[in-house]
């Protein structure tokens, strides 16, 4: 399957987020002819984000492909891609907007393998911007990654730095199951990171420990990665060792890590955008109660959204977690 | 005011009610074997659709949505399909997937709760049975488009219902068919009734294919009893769809003869006299007739055809019978390539529980 | 709105949990003519599980509608009468096809008012049978409350006996806010239950106490009450004393009656059919955790379905929460 | 085989891109008055228009969807409906809030990240803006169907874009329409665009008027810059849908004549050639020569009117700005219309935090 129109070679480059998607999805697509783009103003404006800029011209209409308008139409066409030997990355343009692809999602994708006894399956991967904190219209600050955790049989991946986002990217494109890949898009720019497009994916369904610590653990993915780590270093200010786990794959979740953690500092502070009430947070929570009971020395708390819709843009920031939050929160467990 | 574009829906019927041409048949009348197999189809799903139902009925099997009414269609699909075209089914289509190579056991074994079922060993590119309604469509799509970025000289069989014609998938996925020249071809089932739902509550629109119009497909009509309109529009549509000429919306129309599955009762919304003039238009026993009238086909021909297919129908329900369920870790066995990490101990936890066989 | 066809006299009778159904929604169609239903197959068929029979002839179909095969366009029309003032209940066959409702209820449903600041409101019931264990086909299954319930905005109401559906239902159409409203197919029919028909509703938001104990509480809800409050004889045999608890609406939370009986028990053990990872347990879980931190005496268990698709109807009893299982886990928080 | 059903497209149009009629005018033509209002919709439309996107370009406003090349579409459903019809509008639909009442303030709130924007004091039965594409079309059945429960002789008038009828609930919405006989008038704005998705990749369909047939509901197309068509075949289509006489389909053709919204930049797809042609069918200026040359404007009124319009949306702006942000508590305040026992502690911990005003 090795494309005859590779023309990548190994290069280091200082992305951003969104640059390294970028990157990703032209590797792989260069190094493997079944991999295949569609969604909503992905070929010619290269995607409203410019995550797949270049593509089209690169690799031709056949394989970057723009869909009418119908989110519910691109999640089952990718299905039947993908049930024949394609492997299909579709956009959903936001989040917001990919409900309508939910049936096909939940009663398709993720359990063709399961209702084929292996006979068919789809390799193929979601991909859809997410959060909130971007000064965006209504829907487009959604962060509703907890609706795809609970569904058996897809994998939830979230990066949340260039580095992560082009390795997590291509294990996804490559992965034989079907992944939803959520982009924290406030951070798409946030930062660069020099990535070495080499295409070496990294490991899917693992946390990933980003800081060490000793007095309490924080747990993040996402965009909410950025405030975690700077809520660290306020801590680390007033002398509280804290560790900063990304929690990379939401689902199927990496509780050993979190685990052993949690075993470590006796504290966890679980940050998240999402509202809380049944967030992946109350995931998180309940199987670190459970699974470290013995060494917890406070409850698990939670810093989240609150239980309401995402407010529009005059009010985004009231209802998105903040440094000083996550520091209390994390202040407040070690009291205890 | 001017007209700016006109457009028609055609119908095609060549046998009447008693089977007897109407006019000149298609040359599909010509190829003998071919009818020859095709009633044969059909009266073998006949006979494992009454067996599926009494195997309901005594508890050994689960729901079962009758095919009663749909074999000539069926039949019609696994002859004009070749072995390396798609097939995207819905769950009335019993009659294409034998032609297609799915054992009377398998399909037993769906029905019956058996996930095995769906694992078909002889069509392993047909998409399995979709249950919730019109979603295969976009499916099908999605595989056409697959054969597109390909180059390759195959199509797709897409099957709905008049009920899934309603659902956002199917005008979604002719809308596709339309703009990306896909080779698909939707077969639209229709048997005027969704459960309890009239083919009159579904559209305000007097026919069916005229939703092609919206994809800019062409769409058409036949008598969904009448086996050379059904073969004859098949063996064309699918033609142009391997040649690169694009899709095309059939509407078949039928009646569906039985209740909607073994879990419904029909008489408590439709006359018995509706269901009455439905059977007077059966397309097995019309095919019988124009083939004992064409000479084909004889009484003693009949009986033997009858007793194999109740001695092929009895091997299968066997087999069926004799299948033990998997064991219950199963449920975690094909979920994913590999298990993760996290469902392991899910996993050990079944093991443990059901070791020596489930409850 | 006192509807002219009114002629509900209240009556006291035995009745089964879907008779309940339709007993609640044959009342408030006679008493509010604002109330209307819709739905695949719920007129002429009176509803593939009769929870809609007879309503049709009583109130015409006019206000009992068959619709056309579409559950996005069901719950999207359901919408638009609700913002015109009348109150519709709408049927989906199965929860296994709810899925392509979902854009509508969560970007609409549950946002009509917030979004236009209580100009337009939506009072409507999203009614679904739900659960599995009755040998039905594929999708025929299905326990996704937790997605529901982490919609904000909506309220996801859930009886579990004859008598609580017909008070639910009541309060759940008055309601001025989408309700959710799941009915555990399973106990369709599985008792019976003297219901008078009055026309009183029960509240919702609340947690019901189902039987006191001291020694552990188990908290459930749906078809699964039905395991849990058998487990409870058999610890009861067994000389322990097990409260019971029927979340009864499981989204918003009634914690506060949870950490109540956890306070007081000191244990809790949740049971629910759904697949374990992010479902609604976790969230009861890790509030019981944070809420009543010092008063637990062992961690929170979850008894609930494995994290894959609802196996077809040959394994299905493998895959739910069984008696024993219950019994287990609380013998299991009890011994620590 | 022989043809069951035959259908038309018909198109209208009665000035010439000059603004000259072409023949007869309708007898709309004859109502100065309400023609001369129309010119000033569309001219204050615009006017507000420019100013919005000089605030978002300026940090004062967030992303904003330029309604230019749709003021004449807009204006005209303004003018036909009743008020008490109802407005299921999508997000570009400034010409026609304007006339149901809604203030160019709440226009202003909304693109500018505040809920109040949708808190329409004088037309409180009309739908907010839809953001997700054609949802609100399923809407649009609801309150039509409430009508026609109620017997009421009321219709709804519902807004979508080419690209939004190639989502499953435009096509599910007309077929309910169709099969119910709702009073709903869908109006298809085709803008030729959708984001960079040209109005050829959306659907093979010839038009997508063509649409309305796959629902047995008529469908007609009008040129979208021709105040006259677009007005006559409104008054029409809402005096039928009023009537009881069922629902229909207009597709409004024009031109989206900005970028699809201030976060995009249509010249990465779209040639500036095809953007100058589309200017010279630009409805205003049409209807402004046509008003010239029958005599019912000049050089003056159109000045006055200029500097009316640019007063008004100034006050607006001022309003606007002068609003201060909601307290954050507002935004669980209402979502249910009591707010429930387990969020009381999080509207008091907002309230603490926020004590004394936003951050
Ligand atoms: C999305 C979805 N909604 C509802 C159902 C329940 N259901 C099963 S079959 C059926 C009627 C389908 O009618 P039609 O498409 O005409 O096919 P037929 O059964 O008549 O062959 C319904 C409503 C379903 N399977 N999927
Ligand atoms: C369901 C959904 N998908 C995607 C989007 C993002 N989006 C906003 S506008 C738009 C294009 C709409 O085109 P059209 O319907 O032709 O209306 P126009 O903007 O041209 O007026 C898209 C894809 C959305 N708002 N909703
Ligand atoms: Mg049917
Ligand atoms: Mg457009």
């Amino acid at each position: 399957m090795n494309s005859s129109t590779a023309r990548t070679e190994s290069e280091t480059r200082d992305v951003t987020l969104v640059e390294a998607v970028n990157m990703a999805l032209q590797w792989e697509m260069a190094h493997d002819d079944s991999v295949v783009v569609l969604g909503e103003d992905i070929a010619t404006n290269g995607g409203v984000f410019r995550a797949t800029a270049g593509l089209k011209e690169q690799f031709g209409f056949k394989r970057v492909m723009d869909t009418p308008l119908a989110e519910n139409l691109i999640a089952g066409t990718a299905i039947g891609m993908a049930t024949q030997g394609l492997k299909p990355v579709a956009e959903f343009q936001f989040m917001g907007f990919i409900y309508s692809g939910m049936e096909q999602i939940i009663s398709h994708a993720s359990r063709m393998r399961n209702r084929t006894r292996g006979r068919l399956h789809c390799p193929l991967v979601y991909r859809a911007p997410f959060g909130g904190g971007i000064h965006a219209p209504e829907h487009h600050s959604e962060s509703t990654e907890a609706l795809f955790a609970h569904i058996p049989g897809l994998r939830v991946v979230i990066p949340s730095s260039p580095q992560r986002a082009y390795g997590q990217l291509l294990a996804a494109i490559r992965n034989p199951d079907p992944v939803i890949f959520l982009e924290p898009k406030r951070i798409y720019r946030a930062v660069t990171q020099s990535v070495e497009n080499n295409g070496e994916a990294i490991p899917l369904d693992t946390c990933f420990t980003l800081r060490e610590g000793s007095d309490v653990t924080l747990i993040s993915w996402g965009a909410s990665m950025l405030e975690t780590l700077q809520a660290a270093d306020v801590l680390s200010e007033q002398s509280v060792s804290a560790e900063v786990i990304d929690v990379g794959t939401i689902s199927p979740l990496d509780r050993e890590t979190l685990l052993c953690s949690v075993s470590k500092t006796g504290r966890a502070v679980i940050v998240h955008e999402a509202c809380r009430n049944g967030g992946v947070g109350a995931e998180v929570a309940a199987s670190i109660a459970e699974g470290a009971y013995l060494e917890l020395k406070a409850p698990v708390a939670r810093v989240t959204g609150y239980d309401t819709v995402m407010p529009y843009y005059r009010n985004e920031q009231a209802y998105l977690p903040q440094v000083d939050d996550i520091v209390e929160a994390a202040r407040r467990v070690i009291a205890l | 005011m001017k007209t700016i574009h006109e457009f028609r829906v055609d119908s095609t019927c060549y046998l009447d009610d008693q089977g007897a041409p109407l006019g000149d048949l298609p040359p599909q009348a010509e190829n003998t074997e071919r009818v020859l197999a095709a009633y044969r189809n059909m009266v073998l799903t006949r006979t494992f659709d009454s067996k599926a139902i009494a195997l309901q009925r005594t508890g050994k099997c689960g729901t079962y949505p009758s095919v009663l009414g749909h074999e000539v269609i069926g039949t019609a699909i696994g002859q004009s399909m070749a072995a390396n075209d798609v097939f995207a089914p819905y769950y009335r289509d019993q009659a294409a997937h034998i032609l297609r190579g799915v054992s009377l056991t398998e399909l037993l074994l769906y029905w019956g709760g058996d996930e095995r079922g769906s694992a078909w060993k002889n069509c392993p590119e047909d998409l399995p049975i979709s249950v919730p309604i019109a979603t295969q469509c976009c499916h099908a799509v999605g595989v056409g488009a697959a054969m597109r970025i390909r180059d390759e000289a195959r199509a797709v069989v897409c099957c709905v219902g008049d009920g899934g014609t309603s659902k956002g998938d199917f005008s979604e996925s002719i809308n596709l068919a339309g703009a990306w020249h896909l080779p698909v071809v939707f077969m639209v089932i229709n048997n005027q009734w969704a459960i309890s739902t009239p083919r009159s509550i579904q559209t305000g629109a007097e026919t069916i294919a005229q939703k092609a119009i919206g994809a800019g497909l062409p769409g058409h009509i036949v008598d969904g009893n009448d086996y050379f309109a059904v073969i004859e529009a098949l063996d064309s549509a699918l033609e142009r769809a391997r040649a690169g000429k694009g899709g095309a919306v059939i509407e078949a129309i039928t009646y569906r003869l039985g209740d909607h599955t073994t879990a419904d009762d029909a008489t408590r919304y439709r006359s018995s006299e509706d269901l009455k003039q439905a059977w007077e238009k059966d397309g097995i026993k019309r095919l019988q007739n124009y083939l004992h009238e064409a000479g084909f086909w004889t009484p003693e021909k009949e009986q033997k055809l009858q007793s194999d297919c109740k001695a092929t129908v009895d091997h299968a329900v066997q087999a069926y019978l004799a299948t033990e369920a998997e064991p219950p870790t199963a449920m975690l066995d094909y979920l994913f390539e590999t298990l993760p990490e996290s469902l392991k101990s899910q996993r050990e936890r079944i093991a443990d529980k059901y070791r020596g066989g489930a409850a």
